[in-house]
């Protein structure tokens, strides 16, 4: 059976064995995409849909209208918060080889999305993440070990064991729980936002998906909806161009990049460098600035590129080069920001390791502290008839004797077999 | 005490509720200048303004999505879904979101959404606004859901489901928005306006959520219903000559399932009607309910009467519906067996 | 409770009792747009997507690169076919306010929008309407008296009683069934040329939407697999300015035209006067030879304005002024198609009555005939318990039982009341 | 005979029928190059090509949607949801065209689709990848509902699944891809190589839908249960030490009552078990046509056992699974009664 003529299959530059190749992407030189006023009309900077903001040279100077101006101070928070988010990925990932967590997804190279995001926006700024977004988790400063609770199922998780890991969530840092449905978060926020502007509160929303997530509904549910009431939110598609095995082709980034849908819609759209945390930090800021100003929405797509396996249960080494990762040309966001701070003259190369031995350290801590806690299957654990409670804000009849009837179940003795089994 | 059609109770309802709590907001297709399809937001939007009774865009899922978002922002959102038969395009958010947002997060985030539903036949509507889709809801874990069969309940209900903090969906049987309906096409319309539930007050009140109610105290024969089936029930009573116990289910889920087995342990005998389609719908969930708690009390098998398991028609409605000929005849044998 | 000062809501231009406004409307001149060839590039042809291709100018004059070379044959045929839609409109309308028909919805206004696209596409090609597109049905000649029937659930009703009136469809014709729920066939016309392709087959489908319709999940889903796979599909969204009350502006069309979202996907976009039978029928023409050729979709919208009420069930006059359409700045498309033949030397102001005259006598005929057939209340009926029927392609025991059960509720005589009751 | 587990042999099924027909395409998220998440499709877009085996852009409601189309234009779809947790996006395709679509045109279209999707838990995957949706799709008429237990059956039913012409919902309980599990966590996993089922004709055969099968007979007591419930069913009957009488329902809708009322009148009494939440679900229907038909043989209540009705817990799934000690209690109850 020949492949049918009319029938156009998406297939990505490289496949396993073979040279890794970006050349498709669209790059702009860092400094050379102008930077409009946030209050700008759509119309006018369609441009910022096909550009590529970035703040970041080669040398890690930081060039052009989008530099923000930004202290020394925060740079290195947010430096510190994506070596720490690093060592944390690091440890869990090593931690679910070894058994002790049932699953688990890493963030590697995706840091500076969720960090300079987060650094950008406002404490009370209302957060709708996705499962690569734990870096907004810790630049807010949420205790790891109250994640690493929640990724071990044990006494303290804030799921009380009925998410799997990572599944996180912090009411009181203003970030939403994350779905296993994908992008079912980005309506949400958009209603999170309308709601913000119906009781006139100056906070906003933000949101993120995946840009293989962007072909499911809710992302078109959100764009319809904040168009149409001009919410104050921020819509981020974080385009690291690999949604499991399918390349980002498979959700119509063949020909556009995601953040041309936007236009369509009237809503700003800007492609940004998504490992430059300086380009990151800068759009993030311009589009909250533009939603607190009652500009609405916009959408901002962050390019770029997930470093390791989709999950602990995939083997991208199926699918893609086994080091396509190494070829990525927007670099790595922690060096370059590195960089830039040595640039800058604030930092060094024995600061930068004095950080990553500090935060290593702090992360084994906060480990140590969390196993004290329990995992999944070690002391001390939950009660497992919290699973009962939380269905219903007070739990009804048919619950309680279900409650019940597994606490009898536990003195069962049957006829036949022995009473451990089953 | 005033006198209501029930799109004016459930009207009433979101009108006390928006002057009591500035929360409460109302989001659907067509509920804001215009007030409604079935005007059931009629005058809302002019109240209360744009910002509280808003025009949305069609797409249910968004709808459901944004209300999620508002009420996880402290809203009490009322979406409306112009018919039962379009809430489908927002099943995710519902089911995977609205339903279990509680549970994941360990009481940490929830949303207090009202999803109010015209629902039912009888109005030649076809197969796409006709649908009686409760079953599919009362599986959800996390739901209530909610079905009135007058305007006093109505009103009652909406403004429980308004200030319940677990999400609710409440469908509206549309056949009875302007009068009861005994099922049978040929008799005159009747109107709320001389029905005694139609009285409604003017005021806040609340009718719990999770109680049935029995509309009818009986000894033969206890009949299971709800919505438009509680009106063809008591025709269908009187048409078997039997006297029937007839309770109306009212809230689907959770299921209040001691007034059910406390009517069904005296009677003995039990019919259970809704106009959903039979198969796998929520009726054998009530017959599974009667069966496991009533056993040594039954004296005859218990017995559906449903829509056919098929699509709803346009022109055989009549044919279609289980009407009071259909549930007499099954109370007659029921009365008959053993 | 003011309103709140960041919460956007869309108005319409004019509401009851105000001068309509339709200042709104971008609008260019007959002849004024270009005229790519069908395999430009997207990027080379976005000013389609906000321009209006027009053809028709005042006097009836075809001008412009769009003014497409057709025979006058092609022409009287089309303004046969959309004589006959509006006679059969106006009819079935009438006949509902009679208690006739339970339900009726027009399509007064929007003739050319189907007339034109179905002339222009070939018999082959499959269609996937919406509920305002009966034009298809007439200008590829299905017997009105078929469409009647339908509408009078009669014996000869195409969906056996089972549909509401409307509900049309023409397997043997190549159109497809109209469904309640909104925009679900736009996918499946994005489903059927991806199979054409696959099959290496050369028809392509063609869908429509409503402009409101366009927030629906299935238009994302139709555009993204449309572009994914390059499929050869017309895709079309009727832009009729309202959806029950609500103005298009509801749907996102402030801002932005609809065809402006096909541009996000990379699919080829093309605004156009929806009242010019020329422009629609050039339209087209290009986008299907677009198709054919492998280039994949073209979003097409035409911009049209819905004369009647939404359907039999609605009253305008609630909210939009009782004579807007009279303002209408892009006319009637039967006399602009007039005008034109008549300009063209082919045609006279007795032609038109004539054949105005015909096609209603054709329309009074086929209606005597249809009531020939039964109604929904009056013999010949279908019979009942054909309902059980085409659930499944074979009748399944419970529903076989099902049947017998109704049927030996025939002959239930109730204990207690009139065997007639109920 | 090959030895084949589940995913081996649902592989097994698409391969023959793409093999008989070129009218059999494939299409769902990662099916292509990559061969599915759970491996299903593994080799087949080698064999078949990228236009009949088609990685689809992660939209279960757009896969729908151009399934349909294509059925429409003759082809044979098979849409793989990447887990039945996110069939939603999908159910207005699935509810309110795909099981429609014949009756409303009267047999003029139709689509001959088949919808595969990995159900179930035991295998940590919180409420996200653990659920069991059939009691949803069991209730929309124009539907057909298979659950699969062992590799003969899937491969069997798969290939009945795709020949056939009315659309089939296909869910395949993934805690069996790779062996018979029933319902001990603790136990050593066992696999389908030394299990009779995983024995499986390499070449074309059917299992017919709409039929029940008894995989074990017995005497004391009928248990009605389908895919992973089936494992877990034998287990308990030994645990309670009872002369069970088993029935894998396999084909939900439409139902084979003639199979299992037969057994219910024989054995008299019932258990009915599904791993799907309880409250409505579709061990309800079960229970009602167990006790419309077979009332007067009854000789205790028909008890069901089920998932709890809260969301499937990560942690905590050992707890909420209906495993072979809840299932004999229930077993043991039954026989006690009355
Ligand atoms: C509704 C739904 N469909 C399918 C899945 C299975 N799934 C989980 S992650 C994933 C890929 C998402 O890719 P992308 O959005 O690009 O995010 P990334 O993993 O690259 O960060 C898929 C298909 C899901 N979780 N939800
Ligand atoms: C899924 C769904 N939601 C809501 C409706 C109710 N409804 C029927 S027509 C309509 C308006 C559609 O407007 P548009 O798409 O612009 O088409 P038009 O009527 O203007 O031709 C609505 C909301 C429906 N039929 N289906
Ligand atoms: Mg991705
Ligand atoms: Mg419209």
């Amino acid at each position: 059976m020949t492949q049918a003529a009319r029938f156009h299959v998406p297939h990505p530059s490289a496949r396993p064995g073979e040279a890794p190749d970006f050349g498709y992407l669209r790059l702009s030189a860092a400094g050379a995409v102008e930077r409009p006023s946030p209050d700008a009309r759509v119309h006018d900077i369609e441009h910022l849909a096909y550009d590529l903001v970035r703040v970041l040279d080669d040398d890690g100077q930081a060039v052009g209208p989008w530099a923000p101006s930004i202290s020394g101070e925060t740079l290195r928070a947010g430096l510190s918060a994506m070596v720490l988010t690093r060592a944390f990925d690091d440890r869990l990932l090593r931690m679910q080889r070894q058994g002790k967590l049932s699953f688990f997804m890493q963030t590697l190279g995706e840091e500076a999305v969720s960090v300079a995001a987060a650094l950008a926006l406002q404490p009370g700024d209302m957060l709708f993440p996705h499962y690569r977004n734990v870096g907004l988790h810790i630049a807010r400063g949420h205790n790891p070990v109250e994640l690493m609770c929640q990724c071990l199922s044990n006494s303290r998780d804030m799921c009380k064991g009925r998410q799997m890991p990572i599944m996180y969530h912090w009411a009181r840092g203003n970030i939403f729980s994350i779905s296993g449905n994908l992008a079912t978060q980005f309506p949400q926020a958009v209603g999170w936002a309308m709601a913000a502007a119906i009781k006139n509160e100056q906070h906003i929303a933000a949101g993120w998906v995946g840009e293989g997530s962007t072909a499911e509904a809710d992302f078109h549910h959100a764009l319809t909806f904040a168009a149409v009431y001009r919410a104050p939110v921020v819509l981020n598609v974080v385009n690291n161009q690999w949604a499991i095995s399918s390349f980002q082709g498979f959700a119509g980034g063949e020909r556009r990049p995601f953040a041309a849908r936007g236009l369509g819609y009237g809503i700003a759209s800007i492609r940004v460098d998504g490992n430059d945390f300086l380009a990151v930090f800068a759009v993030t800021r311009w589009a909250a600035e533009r939603a607190r100003m009652g500009r609405g929405a916009t959408l901002i797509e962050l390019v770029t590129y997930r470093r390791g396996a989709h999950s602990t249960s995939d083997d991208p080494s199926r699918y893609r080069p086994r080091d396509e990762w190494k070829a990525w040309p927007l670099g790595d966001p922690i060096d370059r920001l590195q960089a830039h701070l040595i640039a800058r003259g604030e930092w060094n190369e024995a600061d930068q390791a004095a950080l990553e031995a500090d935060r290593k350290a702090h992360v084994d801590a906060c480990w140590r502290e969390a196993l004290s806690y329990g995992s999944m299957t070690e002391a001390p654990r939950l009660d497992q008839y919290e699973l009962f409670e939380d269905v219903y804000r007070d739990m009804p009849r048919h619950l309680i004797a279900q409650r019940d009837a597994l606490r009898a179940l536990a003195d069962y003795q049957p006829k036949a077999g022995p009473a451990s089994e089953g | 005490m005033a006198q209501m059609n029930m799109v004016q109770a459930l009207n009433s309802a979101m009108d006390v509720m928006m002057e009591r709590d500035p929360g409460v907001v109302i989001l659907g297709e067509d509920v804001g200048y215009f007030g409604g399809v079935f005007r059931c937001t009629e005058g809302l939007q002019k109240k209360y303004g744009e910002a509280r009774v808003i025009d949305a865009p069609i797409a249910e899922g968004g709808i459901v999505g944004c209300a999620i978002g508002m009420g996880v922002n402290g809203l009490r959102p009322i979406a409306e879904m112009q018919f039962a038969d379009y809430i489908y395009p927002g099943f995710d958010q519902i089911v995977s979101e609205l339903a279990r947002l509680r549970h994941r997060t360990a009481g940490d985030f929830f949303a207090p959404v009202t999803i109010r539903a015209p629902c039912g036949g009888g109005i030649r509507g076809g197969q796409t606004h006709s649908q009686s889709p409760e079953g599919i809801f009362t599986h959800v874990c996390g739901l209530k859901v909610v079905m009135p069969s007058n305007p006093r309940d109505a009103k009652g209900l909406l403004i429980s489901a308004i200030e319940d903090d677990d999400p609710v969906i409440f469908f509206e049987p549309k056949r009875l928005y302007h009068g009861p309906f005994e099922g049978d096409p040929e008799q005159p319309a009747t109107s709320w306006a001389e029905h005694p539930l139609g009285e409604v007050p003017a005021d806040y009140y609340t009718v719990p959520l999770g109680r049935s109610q029995v509309v009818r105290e009986g000894g033969d024969v206890t009949v299971l219903c709800y919505g438009t089936m509680v009106h063809v029930a008591q025709a269908a009573a009187r048409l078997a000559g039997a006297d029937a116990e007839i309770v109306d289910v009212r809230t689907l889920a959770p299921l209040d399932a001691d007034t059910i087995t406390a009517s069904v342990r005296k009677t003995g005998r039990c019919v259970i009607v809704h106009e959903a389609t039979r198969f796998s719908g929520y009726g054998a969930e009530l017959l599974a309910t009667v069966q496991e708690e009533c056993f040594y009390h039954l004296e005859a098998p218990v017995t559906r009467v449903a829509g056919w398991d098929t699509p709803y028609p346009h022109a055989f409605e009549w044919d279609y519906f289980p009407g009071p000929r259909r549930v007499a005849a099954a109370i007659e044998n029921v009365l008959e067996a053993a």
